[in-house]
Protein backbone atom coordinates (compact mmCIF):
# COMPACT_ATOMS: atom_id res chain seq x y z
CA UNK A 1 0.00 0.00 0.00
CA UNK A 2 1.09 3.51 -0.89
CA UNK A 3 0.23 6.42 0.08
CA UNK A 4 0.15 9.89 -2.40
CA UNK A 5 -0.21 13.03 -0.78
CA UNK A 6 -2.24 15.96 -2.48
CA UNK A 7 -1.45 19.81 -2.05
CA UNK A 8 -2.86 22.64 -3.40
CA UNK A 9 -5.20 22.76 -6.62
CA UNK A 10 -4.71 18.71 -6.83
CA UNK A 11 -6.32 18.66 -3.33
CA UNK A 12 -8.93 20.62 -4.09
CA UNK A 13 -9.56 19.07 -7.83
CA UNK A 14 -9.79 15.73 -6.35
CA UNK A 15 -12.10 16.96 -3.08
CA UNK A 16 -9.04 14.38 -1.29
CA UNK A 17 -5.86 15.43 0.79
CA UNK A 18 -4.08 11.55 -0.77
CA UNK A 19 -4.90 8.75 -2.94
CA UNK A 20 -3.87 5.01 -1.64
CA UNK A 21 -2.73 2.57 -4.33
CA UNK A 22 -2.74 -0.62 -3.83
CA UNK A 23 0.60 -1.75 -4.88
CA UNK A 24 4.01 -3.29 -3.47
CA UNK A 25 6.56 -1.74 -5.54
CA UNK A 26 6.39 0.73 -8.92
CA UNK A 27 8.64 3.38 -10.12
CA UNK A 28 7.94 6.71 -10.31
CA UNK A 29 7.60 6.62 -13.84
CA UNK A 30 4.78 4.05 -13.34
CA UNK A 31 3.20 6.06 -10.70
CA UNK A 32 3.06 9.04 -12.92
CA UNK A 33 1.42 6.73 -15.47
CA UNK A 34 -1.48 5.60 -13.62
CA UNK A 35 -2.29 8.74 -11.94
CA UNK A 36 -2.57 10.38 -15.22
CA UNK A 37 -4.66 7.11 -16.31
CA UNK A 38 -6.32 7.02 -13.08
CA UNK A 39 -7.13 10.18 -12.07
CA UNK A 40 -7.09 12.37 -15.41
CA UNK A 41 -4.02 13.93 -14.07
CA UNK A 42 -2.82 15.16 -17.68
CA UNK A 43 -0.26 17.26 -16.04
CA UNK A 44 1.13 14.86 -13.59
CA UNK A 45 4.42 15.13 -15.81
CA UNK A 46 4.90 18.57 -14.34
CA UNK A 47 4.72 17.90 -10.90
CA UNK A 48 7.76 16.65 -8.78
CA UNK A 49 7.37 13.64 -6.87
CA UNK A 50 8.78 13.55 -3.15
CA UNK A 51 9.60 10.18 -1.78
CA UNK A 52 9.74 10.28 1.88
CA UNK A 53 9.88 13.92 1.81
CA UNK A 54 12.62 13.51 -0.06
CA UNK A 55 12.49 14.54 -4.33
CA UNK A 56 12.65 11.62 -6.41
CA UNK A 57 13.74 11.01 -9.98
CA UNK A 58 11.61 9.04 -12.52
CA UNK A 59 13.30 5.61 -12.53
CA UNK A 60 13.53 5.86 -8.30
CA UNK A 61 11.22 3.17 -7.04
CA UNK A 62 8.52 3.11 -4.55
CA UNK A 63 7.63 0.84 -1.89
CA UNK A 64 4.93 -0.61 0.08
CA UNK A 65 4.98 1.73 3.23
CA UNK A 66 6.75 5.07 1.52
CA UNK A 67 4.30 8.18 1.90
CA UNK A 68 4.28 9.95 -1.75
CA UNK A 69 3.82 13.22 -1.92
CA UNK A 70 2.70 15.20 -5.40
CA UNK A 71 4.34 18.83 -5.59
CA UNK A 72 3.19 20.47 -7.54
CA UNK A 73 5.17 24.16 -9.40
CA UNK A 74 5.92 25.60 -5.68
CA UNK A 75 5.08 29.41 -5.25
CA UNK A 76 6.22 29.85 -1.61
CA UNK A 77 8.17 32.82 -0.59
CA UNK B 1 15.63 28.47 13.03
CA UNK B 2 13.66 26.78 10.70
CA UNK B 3 9.95 26.82 10.95
CA UNK B 4 6.49 26.83 9.25
CA UNK B 5 4.37 29.14 11.35
CA UNK B 6 0.22 29.95 11.53
CA UNK B 7 0.67 32.99 13.20
CA UNK B 8 2.75 35.93 12.69
CA UNK B 9 6.56 36.04 12.14
CA UNK B 10 7.87 37.78 14.55
CA UNK B 11 10.99 39.29 13.07
CA UNK B 12 12.50 40.08 15.76
CA UNK B 13 12.96 36.57 17.01
CA UNK B 14 13.93 35.62 13.89
CA UNK B 15 16.97 38.38 13.58
CA UNK B 16 18.24 37.50 17.29
CA UNK B 17 18.73 33.61 16.12
CA UNK B 18 21.56 34.74 14.25
CA UNK B 19 23.02 37.38 16.33
CA UNK B 20 26.66 36.46 16.82
CA UNK B 21 29.78 37.89 18.25
CA UNK B 22 31.63 37.36 15.00
CA UNK B 23 28.84 38.82 12.75
CA UNK B 24 29.61 41.98 11.21
CA UNK B 25 26.40 41.95 8.93
CA UNK B 26 22.86 40.44 9.12
CA UNK B 27 20.85 40.79 6.38
CA UNK B 28 17.20 40.36 6.44
CA UNK B 29 15.12 39.35 3.67
CA UNK B 30 10.70 39.80 4.94
CA UNK B 31 8.92 38.58 1.67
CA UNK B 32 5.57 40.74 2.15
CA UNK B 33 1.56 40.19 -0.02
CA UNK B 34 1.79 42.92 -2.14
CA UNK B 35 -1.80 44.42 -3.00
CA UNK B 36 -0.99 44.60 -7.09
CA UNK B 37 0.69 41.51 -9.02
CA UNK B 38 0.20 42.95 -12.84
CA UNK B 39 -2.16 45.37 -12.01
CA UNK B 40 -4.47 42.99 -10.70
CA UNK B 41 -5.78 43.67 -6.87
CA UNK B 42 -5.11 40.95 -4.69
CA UNK B 43 -7.55 40.83 -1.51
CA UNK B 44 -6.06 37.92 0.69
CA UNK B 45 -3.96 35.14 0.50
CA UNK B 46 -4.09 31.58 1.53
CA UNK B 47 -0.53 29.73 1.73
CA UNK B 48 -0.65 25.94 2.13
CA UNK B 49 2.56 23.60 2.98
CA UNK B 50 4.01 20.29 2.90
CA UNK B 51 4.91 20.78 6.37
CA UNK B 52 7.27 18.04 7.70
CA UNK B 53 9.25 18.31 3.71
CA UNK B 54 9.43 22.03 4.28
CA UNK B 55 11.02 22.13 7.43
CA UNK B 56 13.42 19.84 6.33
CA UNK B 57 13.88 21.76 3.25
CA UNK B 58 14.30 25.04 4.70
CA UNK B 59 17.27 23.12 6.91
CA UNK B 60 18.57 21.67 3.78
CA UNK B 61 18.88 25.63 2.74
CA UNK B 62 20.89 26.43 5.92
CA UNK B 63 22.93 23.94 5.38
CA UNK B 64 23.98 24.72 1.71
CA UNK B 65 24.52 28.50 2.95
CA UNK B 66 26.80 26.99 5.59
CA UNK B 67 28.19 24.56 3.40
CA UNK B 68 29.49 27.97 1.07
CA UNK B 69 29.86 30.38 4.13
CA UNK B 70 31.07 28.82 6.88
CA UNK B 71 30.69 31.55 9.81
CA UNK B 72 27.04 32.41 8.22
CA UNK B 73 23.83 31.88 10.62
CA UNK B 74 20.83 31.16 9.14
CA UNK B 75 16.93 31.74 10.10
CA UNK B 76 14.23 31.18 8.13
CA UNK B 77 10.18 30.84 9.30
CA UNK B 78 7.40 30.61 6.53
CA UNK B 79 4.00 31.43 7.39
CA UNK B 80 1.25 29.98 5.98
CA UNK B 81 -2.65 29.94 6.40
CA UNK B 82 -5.05 33.17 5.35
CA UNK B 83 -2.38 36.19 5.01
CA UNK B 84 -3.75 39.91 4.51
CA UNK B 85 -2.35 42.57 2.37
CA UNK B 86 1.73 44.16 4.58
CA UNK B 87 1.55 40.63 5.97
CA UNK B 88 4.97 39.00 6.46
CA UNK B 89 5.21 35.64 4.45
CA UNK B 90 8.89 34.42 4.73
CA UNK B 91 11.10 36.14 6.88
CA UNK B 92 15.19 35.10 6.37
CA UNK B 93 17.88 36.31 8.31
CA UNK B 94 21.64 35.48 7.89
CA UNK B 95 24.32 36.80 9.58
CA UNK B 96 28.37 36.63 8.42
CA UNK B 97 31.63 38.35 9.54
CA UNK B 98 31.40 40.44 6.28
CA UNK B 99 28.18 41.98 4.48
CA UNK B 100 28.99 40.64 0.95
CA UNK B 101 28.13 37.21 1.71
CA UNK B 102 25.48 38.01 3.90
CA UNK B 103 23.56 39.40 0.94
CA UNK B 104 24.32 36.92 -1.22
CA UNK B 105 23.26 34.16 1.29
CA UNK B 106 19.97 35.68 2.06
CA UNK B 107 19.66 36.14 -1.53
CA UNK B 108 20.32 32.66 -2.28
CA UNK B 109 17.77 31.51 0.31
CA UNK B 110 15.06 33.35 -1.63
CA UNK B 111 15.59 31.56 -4.91
CA UNK B 112 16.06 28.49 -3.39
CA UNK B 113 12.90 28.71 -1.27
CA UNK B 114 10.96 29.24 -4.35
CA UNK B 115 12.84 26.06 -6.31
CA UNK B 116 12.15 23.64 -3.52
CA UNK B 117 10.10 24.42 -0.77
CA UNK B 118 6.71 22.76 -1.13
CA UNK B 119 4.53 25.91 -0.21
CA UNK B 120 1.99 27.16 -2.53
CA UNK B 121 0.47 30.17 -2.76
CA UNK B 122 -3.69 30.85 -3.88
CA UNK B 123 -4.22 34.17 -4.42
CA UNK B 124 -7.81 35.67 -3.66
CA UNK B 125 -9.29 38.65 -5.92
CA UNK B 126 -12.28 40.21 -5.93
CA UNK B 127 -13.22 38.36 -8.46
CA UNK B 128 -11.72 35.23 -8.66
CA UNK B 129 -8.92 32.93 -7.29
CA UNK B 130 -5.89 31.17 -8.74
CA UNK B 131 -3.06 29.01 -7.59
CA UNK B 132 -0.05 30.32 -8.30
CA UNK B 133 3.06 28.28 -10.20
CA UNK B 134 0.02 26.93 -12.06
CA UNK B 135 -1.71 29.96 -14.63
CA UNK B 136 -3.77 27.49 -15.96
CA UNK B 137 -5.75 26.92 -12.73
CA UNK B 138 -7.37 30.32 -12.59
CA UNK B 139 -11.04 29.99 -11.40
CA UNK B 140 -13.23 33.53 -12.28
CA UNK B 141 -15.84 33.98 -9.84
CA UNK B 142 -17.66 35.43 -12.88
CA UNK B 143 -17.66 32.40 -15.15
CA UNK B 144 -18.97 30.09 -12.75
CA UNK B 145 -17.72 26.87 -10.71
CA UNK B 146 -14.70 25.58 -11.86
CA UNK B 147 -15.19 23.53 -14.71
CA UNK B 148 -14.42 19.77 -15.12
CA UNK B 149 -11.45 20.52 -17.17
CA UNK B 150 -8.62 17.76 -16.92
CA UNK B 151 -5.73 18.85 -15.26
CA UNK C 1 12.89 58.14 8.73
CA UNK C 2 16.82 58.87 8.83
CA UNK C 3 18.49 59.40 11.91
CA UNK C 4 21.68 59.63 13.97
CA UNK C 5 20.79 58.09 17.14
CA UNK C 6 22.65 57.74 20.60
CA UNK C 7 20.47 54.98 21.79
CA UNK C 8 20.11 51.57 20.52
CA UNK C 9 17.89 51.04 17.36
CA UNK C 10 14.82 49.64 17.63
CA UNK C 11 14.83 48.04 14.32
CA UNK C 12 10.99 47.05 14.55
CA UNK C 13 10.49 50.22 14.22
CA UNK C 14 13.20 50.85 11.38
CA UNK C 15 11.54 48.37 9.45
CA UNK C 16 7.72 49.47 9.99
CA UNK C 17 8.53 53.10 8.41
CA UNK C 18 9.62 51.08 4.82
CA UNK C 19 5.99 49.19 5.24
CA UNK C 20 3.47 49.57 2.52
CA UNK C 21 0.55 47.87 0.99
CA UNK C 22 2.65 48.41 -2.40
CA UNK C 23 5.72 46.27 -1.26
CA UNK C 24 6.47 42.81 -1.67
CA UNK C 25 9.81 42.42 -0.19
CA UNK C 26 11.64 44.39 2.27
CA UNK C 27 15.52 44.08 2.90
CA UNK C 28 16.98 45.22 6.08
CA UNK C 29 20.86 45.57 6.60
CA UNK C 30 22.37 45.67 10.11
CA UNK C 31 25.39 46.67 10.49
CA UNK C 32 26.65 45.03 14.58
CA UNK C 33 30.32 45.14 15.90
CA UNK C 34 32.00 42.39 15.21
CA UNK C 35 34.58 41.44 17.74
CA UNK C 36 37.32 40.22 15.64
CA UNK C 37 38.97 42.02 12.35
CA UNK C 38 41.82 40.96 10.87
CA UNK C 39 42.16 38.62 13.92
CA UNK C 40 42.17 41.72 16.53
CA UNK C 41 39.64 41.41 19.08
CA UNK C 42 37.78 44.58 19.56
CA UNK C 43 36.74 45.34 23.06
CA UNK C 44 34.37 48.01 21.86
CA UNK C 45 33.55 51.30 19.39
CA UNK C 46 33.03 55.06 19.82
CA UNK C 47 31.01 56.28 16.58
CA UNK C 48 31.42 59.88 16.11
CA UNK C 49 29.68 61.97 13.84
CA UNK C 50 28.95 65.59 12.17
CA UNK C 51 25.56 65.04 13.23
CA UNK C 52 23.78 67.72 11.10
CA UNK C 53 25.41 66.77 7.87
CA UNK C 54 25.18 63.74 8.28
CA UNK C 55 21.27 62.88 8.89
CA UNK C 56 21.59 65.24 5.41
CA UNK C 57 23.72 62.36 4.05
CA UNK C 58 21.54 59.73 4.68
CA UNK C 59 18.45 61.76 3.52
CA UNK C 60 20.05 62.13 0.04
CA UNK C 61 21.09 58.51 0.12
CA UNK C 62 17.43 58.24 0.87
CA UNK C 63 16.62 60.77 -2.37
CA UNK C 64 19.40 58.85 -5.06
CA UNK C 65 17.50 55.59 -3.90
CA UNK C 66 14.10 56.65 -5.28
CA UNK C 67 15.32 58.42 -8.03
CA UNK C 68 16.66 55.11 -9.37
CA UNK C 69 13.50 52.90 -7.92
CA UNK C 70 10.64 55.36 -7.72
CA UNK C 71 8.45 52.83 -5.81
CA UNK C 72 11.21 51.88 -2.99
CA UNK C 73 10.77 53.01 0.82
CA UNK C 74 13.87 53.70 2.56
CA UNK C 75 14.83 54.18 6.27
CA UNK C 76 18.58 54.58 7.75
CA UNK C 77 19.18 54.58 11.35
CA UNK C 78 22.69 55.08 12.52
CA UNK C 79 23.42 54.87 16.27
CA UNK C 80 26.71 56.65 17.40
CA UNK C 81 28.44 56.91 20.92
CA UNK C 82 29.87 53.93 22.43
CA UNK C 83 28.96 49.97 21.16
CA UNK C 84 29.96 46.67 22.43
CA UNK C 85 30.61 43.67 20.27
CA UNK C 86 26.80 42.60 18.41
CA UNK C 87 25.71 45.83 19.32
CA UNK C 88 23.38 47.51 16.08
CA UNK C 89 25.56 50.57 14.19
CA UNK C 90 23.07 50.79 11.57
CA UNK C 91 20.19 49.56 10.09
CA UNK C 92 18.74 50.00 6.74
CA UNK C 93 15.62 49.22 5.54
CA UNK C 94 14.24 49.63 1.81
CA UNK C 95 11.10 48.36 0.92
CA UNK C 96 10.15 47.74 -2.89
CA UNK C 97 7.07 45.86 -5.11
CA UNK C 98 9.81 43.41 -6.07
CA UNK C 99 12.57 41.71 -4.20
CA UNK C 100 16.08 41.89 -6.99
CA UNK C 101 15.46 45.66 -6.41
CA UNK C 102 14.97 45.38 -2.30
CA UNK C 103 18.44 44.02 -2.69
CA UNK C 104 20.35 45.88 -4.78
CA UNK C 105 18.79 49.43 -3.07
CA UNK C 106 19.90 48.21 0.33
CA UNK C 107 23.39 47.45 -0.60
CA UNK C 108 23.62 51.21 -2.62
CA UNK C 109 22.82 52.41 0.73
CA UNK C 110 25.23 50.86 2.62
CA UNK C 111 28.17 51.32 0.22
CA UNK C 112 26.96 55.02 -0.14
CA UNK C 113 27.21 55.56 3.65
CA UNK C 114 30.56 54.17 3.35
CA UNK C 115 31.77 56.68 0.96
CA UNK C 116 29.37 60.03 1.89
CA UNK C 117 28.55 60.04 5.22
CA UNK C 118 30.59 61.92 7.66
CA UNK C 119 30.81 59.65 10.67
CA UNK C 120 33.94 58.02 12.04
CA UNK C 121 34.57 55.08 14.19
CA UNK C 122 37.33 54.57 16.61
CA UNK C 123 38.33 50.80 17.47
CA UNK C 124 39.41 50.01 21.21
CA UNK C 125 41.60 46.81 21.62
CA UNK C 126 42.73 45.87 25.05
CA UNK C 127 46.22 46.89 24.15
CA UNK C 128 45.60 50.26 22.11
CA UNK C 129 43.06 51.92 19.97
CA UNK C 130 42.60 53.33 16.29
CA UNK C 131 40.69 55.65 14.48
CA UNK C 132 39.47 53.76 11.34
CA UNK C 133 39.57 55.36 7.95
CA UNK C 134 43.04 56.58 8.86
CA UNK C 135 45.82 53.45 9.39
CA UNK C 136 48.60 55.72 9.92
CA UNK C 137 46.49 57.06 13.40
CA UNK C 138 47.06 53.51 15.29
CA UNK C 139 48.11 54.48 19.32
CA UNK C 140 49.10 51.41 20.85
CA UNK C 141 49.16 52.16 24.95
CA UNK C 142 52.76 49.79 25.06
CA UNK C 143 54.37 52.48 23.31
CA UNK C 144 53.40 55.04 25.24
CA UNK C 145 51.28 58.38 25.08
CA UNK C 146 50.55 59.23 21.42
CA UNK C 147 53.67 60.80 19.94
CA UNK C 148 53.90 64.47 18.82
CA UNK C 149 53.97 63.24 15.02
CA UNK C 150 52.91 65.62 12.51
CA UNK C 151 49.15 64.45 11.22
CA UNK D 1 35.55 85.12 10.42
CA UNK D 2 35.34 81.06 9.01
CA UNK D 3 34.51 78.67 11.71
CA UNK D 4 36.19 74.94 10.72
CA UNK D 5 34.61 72.39 12.57
CA UNK D 6 37.27 69.11 13.41
CA UNK D 7 35.95 65.70 14.53
CA UNK D 8 37.88 62.30 15.14
CA UNK D 9 41.39 62.23 15.24
CA UNK D 10 42.22 65.56 14.31
CA UNK D 11 39.87 66.36 16.96
CA UNK D 12 41.52 64.73 19.21
CA UNK D 13 44.98 65.59 17.85
CA UNK D 14 44.55 69.52 18.00
CA UNK D 15 42.69 68.95 21.19
CA UNK D 16 39.67 71.26 20.30
CA UNK D 17 36.56 70.76 18.22
CA UNK D 18 36.99 74.07 16.15
CA UNK D 19 39.34 76.63 14.42
CA UNK D 20 38.52 79.74 14.02
CA UNK D 21 39.74 81.33 11.10
CA UNK D 22 39.75 85.63 10.70
CA UNK D 23 39.10 85.30 6.92
CA UNK D 24 36.45 86.96 4.79
CA UNK D 25 37.18 85.10 1.70
CA UNK D 26 39.18 82.07 0.65
CA UNK D 27 39.19 79.58 -1.91
CA UNK D 28 39.16 75.90 -0.27
CA UNK D 29 42.74 75.17 -1.65
CA UNK D 30 43.89 78.12 0.57
CA UNK D 31 41.96 77.30 3.16
CA UNK D 32 43.86 73.62 2.98
CA UNK D 33 47.40 75.30 2.64
CA UNK D 34 46.78 77.50 5.36
CA UNK D 35 45.85 74.46 7.33
CA UNK D 36 48.61 72.66 6.67
CA UNK D 37 51.11 75.89 7.66
CA UNK D 38 49.78 76.93 10.85
CA UNK D 39 48.00 73.17 12.30
CA UNK D 40 50.46 71.22 10.97
CA UNK D 41 47.66 69.34 9.14
CA UNK D 42 50.07 67.64 6.73
CA UNK D 43 47.54 65.05 5.56
CA UNK D 44 44.93 68.20 4.96
CA UNK D 45 45.21 67.56 1.32
CA UNK D 46 43.40 63.82 1.98
CA UNK D 47 40.54 65.32 4.31
CA UNK D 48 37.27 65.97 2.48
CA UNK D 49 36.33 70.25 3.18
CA UNK D 50 32.22 70.63 3.66
CA UNK D 51 31.17 73.85 3.47
CA UNK D 52 27.99 74.58 4.92
CA UNK D 53 27.31 70.62 5.09
CA UNK D 54 28.01 70.00 1.51
CA UNK D 55 31.16 68.68 0.42
CA UNK D 56 33.17 71.23 -1.55
CA UNK D 57 35.67 71.00 -4.61
CA UNK D 58 39.15 72.90 -4.07
CA UNK D 59 38.00 75.84 -6.23
CA UNK D 60 34.87 76.89 -4.37
CA UNK D 61 35.23 80.12 -2.15
CA UNK D 62 34.71 79.88 1.82
CA UNK D 63 33.15 83.27 2.80
CA UNK D 64 33.12 85.00 6.21
CA UNK D 65 30.01 83.23 8.01
CA UNK D 66 30.59 79.89 6.07
CA UNK D 67 30.60 76.70 8.26
CA UNK D 68 32.98 74.78 7.24
CA UNK D 69 34.16 71.06 8.25
CA UNK D 70 37.15 69.11 7.69
CA UNK D 71 36.03 65.47 6.93
CA UNK D 72 38.70 63.01 7.22
CA UNK D 73 38.26 59.26 4.97
CA UNK D 74 34.86 58.36 7.04
CA UNK D 75 34.16 55.36 8.76
CA UNK D 76 30.78 54.72 9.52
CA UNK D 77 27.87 51.79 8.87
Amino acid sequence: MIRVLLFAYIKERLGKEEIVLNEQQMTVRQLRERLEQEYHLQAASSFMIAINEEFATDDDIVCAGDVVALIPPVSGG
Amino acid sequence: MFAIVREPIHVGSVIEAVADRHAGAIVTFLGTVRELTNGKKTVYLQYEAYESMAQKKLEQIGQEIVARFPQAKVAIVHRIGRLDIADIAVAIAVSTPHRADAYEANRYAIERIKEIVPIWKKEYWEDGEMWIGNQKETVRYDHGAPKEEEI
